[in-house]
């Protein structure tokens, strides 16, 4: 059963986004915010309204959001909850974009493109599935966390932050029956340590799913990959375009992954590895394929 | 209400209409169709491409600040072979023109990869970049100087049938000699203009945010800056002018065509709005049509009592 | 917490603070008084002052643009005489230092109006405008030529015994050449940028916007085109440079201090919050103590490895 | 009655501002959005709780709105109405910052300098008034015309627009008890014609009050002018630092006018006119040292 989860992965590697992709709805549309609440000092959650990308969103898929301010390019951000006609975002206030997607109130109206990116592969019911969050990498694992549920995966997730007041969305996603486990770095709740602790700390698990800060994926990968064990992560990047087209969000990937199908096709001596954009290529990659 | 006439000529070329997607991007011209037509488009420059296979800069390559975009991708790119092979076929099926631009190292890399652009099906001009900031050159760059620009655009001219569009920067002193070595030269049409040197620092880790370091400033930020740019040049060269820097709306892309642009390019605005052309197209046309001209091209140069140039409708 | 030392030297000058307002945008310093408290300032830079009187160009002389605001005042301003007579001695009561700004076009106009700015009670530093893009004068401005911009310096020196502050201009290709000339002339410090050139055209009235046509780009959309400024000046020269082109908070304030900065000018963002100044000075002690420095002037050039420049603290 | 508060201004010219305006309350601070409405298309009433600048404003005063947008000055509006601690603005949507402002929602905040500028001076009561107001050029006189009625001027008000829909503001400034004529150029609604043909068409008047388009204003002064009828129109220009600092702002007044006693200076033989900042010396002016 296993086995031939693994071989489909060995055989396509993570799923090709651009073919599947441009079968799968993409809706370029201007959405209706239904609500906005701050879920934790300095954490919004903002809901809109589009059953388009509400029903064709899959995990780890995000959306470009375009609002008026002084900025040039959208802002990505990740699909958290949805419903049959509604999604919502959850973000720090990082920067500019972000503060001002903040400051949005129920009825304006925002643009969006979505679903874009590609989706964290499912395994078949019965595997043991161990999610890995740090901070605001929460996000993609509301809608992981419900599908793996729904596909009779046995998931528990392993979610950390920095500290307490910043565990943003832990409550939403208890809510989907989810096995929680909650770590922050000055153990002002949950246990006292990294999500990487805890991973090691634990038994064995089928499938590891991954998103947070980079040092964090990092070590989730060389985890894995010492471990074998199968281990997908969600990746981010400075994005300009979000469609694929400035290649302004490349990630290095080992020669030849299948995600790094598009440029560069360098001369053979001159690659250490090949880049692959994060926006349409990923957001998802498999451990074994990252080049850190 | 009498129709308007879209088509403009940059050369020999003859475009559906004058709004173009501007070099690096809209990338082979592919991906934004995913959520709008780009037929919108009258012609598509796609990336530049170079002899030899590029890697690019290292990560951060991109930084949103105010109104704008700081980039340093750095070319990256598959070079001219691969590209050839693997790529210029699909230019064939793009649903509208095609500009190949070329950006190159020495003279003879411009020629060369030139040389090989011309002919393929669909492409209609070629655009030299000869003033990308990004790329680390020992000394100045090919478009800061008025004798270099003139030796590629000679160079180029003389292996390729194709019109030939010179791309100039606007980091220098002053852009029109360096225009009119150009047009000397024998270019079709120049664009104008590439992105705008800038920095941004990173200051939580205390060094340049780009692993570049510098970056080209493209979006809304520069466009008073390329309106300029077209305007001065305008009074200064005969061939017909591209403009392009900061334009995402029908208002902005008049600016340019009044300042005595011929055509108008679109980059960063597609980031924000994929529909943009399609809204450029038709401000245009409603411009033309409520000032009872029979062509968009007629616009060209209006704000500019000394405009130079012929109004080339095709 | 170890209290942090905010004063820096210009020349023999020395400010109790690193923030400086911008000349052109705080007038004769009192005006902003009415809404905020202009103590927070290290220095005051006055408008620029020429030798004979001007009316200034006609209107209109400012457009909002993206991130920016593009201005063509065109130096209005009542000329030496009067300014002596009636205004300078309000400036001994202003409750800050003030560095004076003198405009001019002709190396000797320069060095009259600087020798009768010396030794006015309060100022204690004297700047020179010598890049002031709204000035329509014949020929190439004075910080576009190496020659022109030593020139200039080394009169004024000859004749005044304050600290002496070039003010260069971000519109030529290479700015380091044009900031060596001004520091071997004896400059003792250096302002960068002045704004970048550029143009709106009104697109209902088929005209450019600004009455003077062309017209001076200045705020947040210049500030990657500013920080590359003095980042690569700051390699160069080895005098203080006080860094300015669309600082809003204390972060953009940062970026210059990290590029190279010894002090920053704020101008246009006053128009938006005028209690910019406390705003950034606070954040400047902050970063400070963060790092456990004793001074803010420890922060200069720390994201440039190859900052050329001393740490001039008091 | 009337020559005294003549000779007033024959000895003071309009008020002097700069001195004026110190004593008063200029307040910078951050104002609660109360209500938000479109008034007619395009244009748009806001108000925000400001008590300290709802008591202090004055007929003709305005307000410099900063909010968050790719904006580096601040949008100068004119003050609408006032209770006893909120005060509104009646605006159109011109370009962008006013685009922006119009999608505001109550809860919201914005920033605001003000009272700014000089007011329209009151005569005494009994005096015979008349209000001029083209377009949006209404916006100073519901503020004018609560001041004249409760001096006792016995005031009217000629409210022109262009067509119908654009009558923003008529409804507010007639439950005030003014006597009201409204005309549109295309006679959609009230009289046909401009506001200046039913100027001429009526009787004497002590006082005028006018604000509108440059044209409208230059007719209003030259019909003032050649009556010798008092007259004080207030002024609009493209506003930099709406502080004084910038003279981004400037029009031209006769040599030697009062309000034009700040810069320039320039020699007697160089100046066919002097420079006064609207923002600041202005925005009111009497009609006869305006040069157009
Ligand atoms: C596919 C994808 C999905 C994402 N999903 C989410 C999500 O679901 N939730 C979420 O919270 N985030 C998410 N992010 C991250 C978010 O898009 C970025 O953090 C984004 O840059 C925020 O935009 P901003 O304009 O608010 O900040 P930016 O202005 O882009 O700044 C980014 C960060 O850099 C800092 N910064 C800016 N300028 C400087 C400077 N000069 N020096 C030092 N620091 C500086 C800012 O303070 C901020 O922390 C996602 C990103 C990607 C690519
Ligand atoms: C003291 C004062 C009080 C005021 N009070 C009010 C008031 O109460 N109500 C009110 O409605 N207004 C008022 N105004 C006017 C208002 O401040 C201006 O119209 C302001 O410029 C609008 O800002 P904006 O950003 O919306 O438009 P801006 O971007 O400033 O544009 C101004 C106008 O120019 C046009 N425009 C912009 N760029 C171009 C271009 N390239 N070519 C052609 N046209 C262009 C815009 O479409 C718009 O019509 C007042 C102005 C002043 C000075
Ligand atoms: C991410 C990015 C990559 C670019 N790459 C190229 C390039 O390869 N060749 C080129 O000639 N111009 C390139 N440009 C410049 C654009 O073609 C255009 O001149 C510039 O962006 C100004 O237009 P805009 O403000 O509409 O983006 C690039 C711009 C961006 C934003
Ligand atoms: C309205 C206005 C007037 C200015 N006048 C002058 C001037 O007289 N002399 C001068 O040296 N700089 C002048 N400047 C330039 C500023 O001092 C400063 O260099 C520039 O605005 C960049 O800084 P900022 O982006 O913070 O405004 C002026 C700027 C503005 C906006
Ligand atoms: S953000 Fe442009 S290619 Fe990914
Ligand atoms: S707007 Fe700056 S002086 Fe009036």
């Amino acid at each position: 059963m296993l086995m031939a989860r693994t071989s489909r992965w060995a055989r396509n590697g993570t799923r090709n986004p651009s073919s599947e992709m441009s079968a799968v709805q993409l809706a370029l549309e201007t959405a209706v915010v239904t609500s906005r609440e701050s879920v934790a000092p300095g954490f919004w959650r903002v809901a809109l309204r589009s059953p388009r990308i509400a029903r064709a969103a899959g995990p780890a898929q995000y959306v470009a959001t375009d609002f008026p301010g002084p900025f040039a390019v959208r802002l990505p951000l990740g699909i958290w909850t949805v419903t049959d006609d509604e999604f919502s975002l959850l973000f720090r206030e990082w920067g500019e974009r972000t503060a001002q997607l903040s400051r949005v109130m129920p009825g304006m109206e925002i643009s969006v493109i979505g679903p874009l990116g590609n989706r964290f592969d499912i395994p078949e019911a019965g595997t043991r599935a161990t999610i890995v969050a740090g901070g605001i990498g929460i996000v993609p694992f509301w809608l992981l966390g419900k599908t793996l549920i729904e596909a009779g995966v046995k998931t528990r997730a392993i979610i950390g932050a920095r500290t307490k007041s910043m565990l943003a969305g832990v409550d939403e996603l208890r809510e989907l029956g989810l096995a929680m486990e909650i770590c922050t770095d000055d153990g002002s709740a949950g246990e006292k340590g990294s999500v990487i602790d805890i991973l090691r700390a634990h038994g064995a698990t089928d499938m590891l799913y991954g998103c947070g800060p980079p040092a964090m994926l990092r070590a989730l990968c060389e985890h894995a990959n010492a471990a074998g064990t199968m281990c997908q992560i969600s990746m981010e990047e400075t994005f300009g375009c979000s469609m694929g087209t400035c290649w302004g969000c490349v990630v290095p990937l080992r020669r030849g992954s299948a995600q790094a199908t598009g440029y560069p096709k360098a001369k053979e001596e001159q690659r250490a590895h090949d880049f692959s954009r994060v926006c349409t290529d990923g957001t998802v990659y498999s451990a074994a394929d990252v080049v850190w | 209400m009498k129709t308007v006439d879209t088509k403009i000529r940059i050369g020999t070329a003859t475009l559906k209409n004058p709004v173009i997607a501007a070099s690096g991007c809209y990338n082979r011209g592919s991906e934004f169709g995913r959520v709008t037509d780009i037929q919108a488009y009258g012609a598509i420059t796609i990336k530049s491409v170079t002899s030899q296979p590029r890697l690019g800069n290292a990560m951060p390559r991109v930084m949103p600040v105010p109104g704008g975009l700081l980039n340093a991708i750095g070319l990256q790119g598959p070079g001219i072979d691969y590209f050839l092979t693997n790529e210029a076929p699909n230019l064939a099926s793009t649903p509208t023109a095609i500009i190949a631009s070329v950006a190159g190292f020495s003279v003879r890399e411009f020629a060369d990869v030139a040389a090989r652009m011309n002919g393929l099906a669909n492409v209609v001009a070629i655009e030299l970049d000869v003033s990308c900031p990004n790329v680390d050159r020992e000394g100045e760059c090919f478009a800061e100087n008025a004798a270099s620009i003139g030796a590629v655009v000679r160079a180029v001219k003389a292996v390729v049938t194709l019109p030939v569009i010179a791309k100039l920067t606007p980091n220098v002193t002053d852009l029109k000699p360096i225009a009119c070595a150009a047009e000397e030269a024998g270019a079709d049409a120049l664009s104008l203009i590439n992105a705008v040197r800038g920095m941004v620092i990173d200051t939580a880790r205390t060094r340049p945010w780009l692993a570049n370091g510098t970056g080209g400033l493209t979006g809304p930020a520069i466009r008073p800056i390329a309106v300029l740019a077209v305007w001065e040049v305008a009074r200064a060269v005969r061939i017909p002018i591209i403009g392009m820097g900061g334009i995402e709306t029908g208002r902005d892309a008049l600016e340019f065509m009044f300042a005595g642009a011929t055509a108008v390019s679109i980059g960063t605005a597609n980031f924000r709005d994929p529909d943009v052309a399609a809204k450029i197209n038709s401000a245009l046309v409603d411009e033309a049509s409520r000032r009872g001209f029979t062509s968009v091209s007629a616009l060209t140069g209006l704000a500019n009592p000394e405009f130079a140039g012929a109004r080339v409708s095709a």
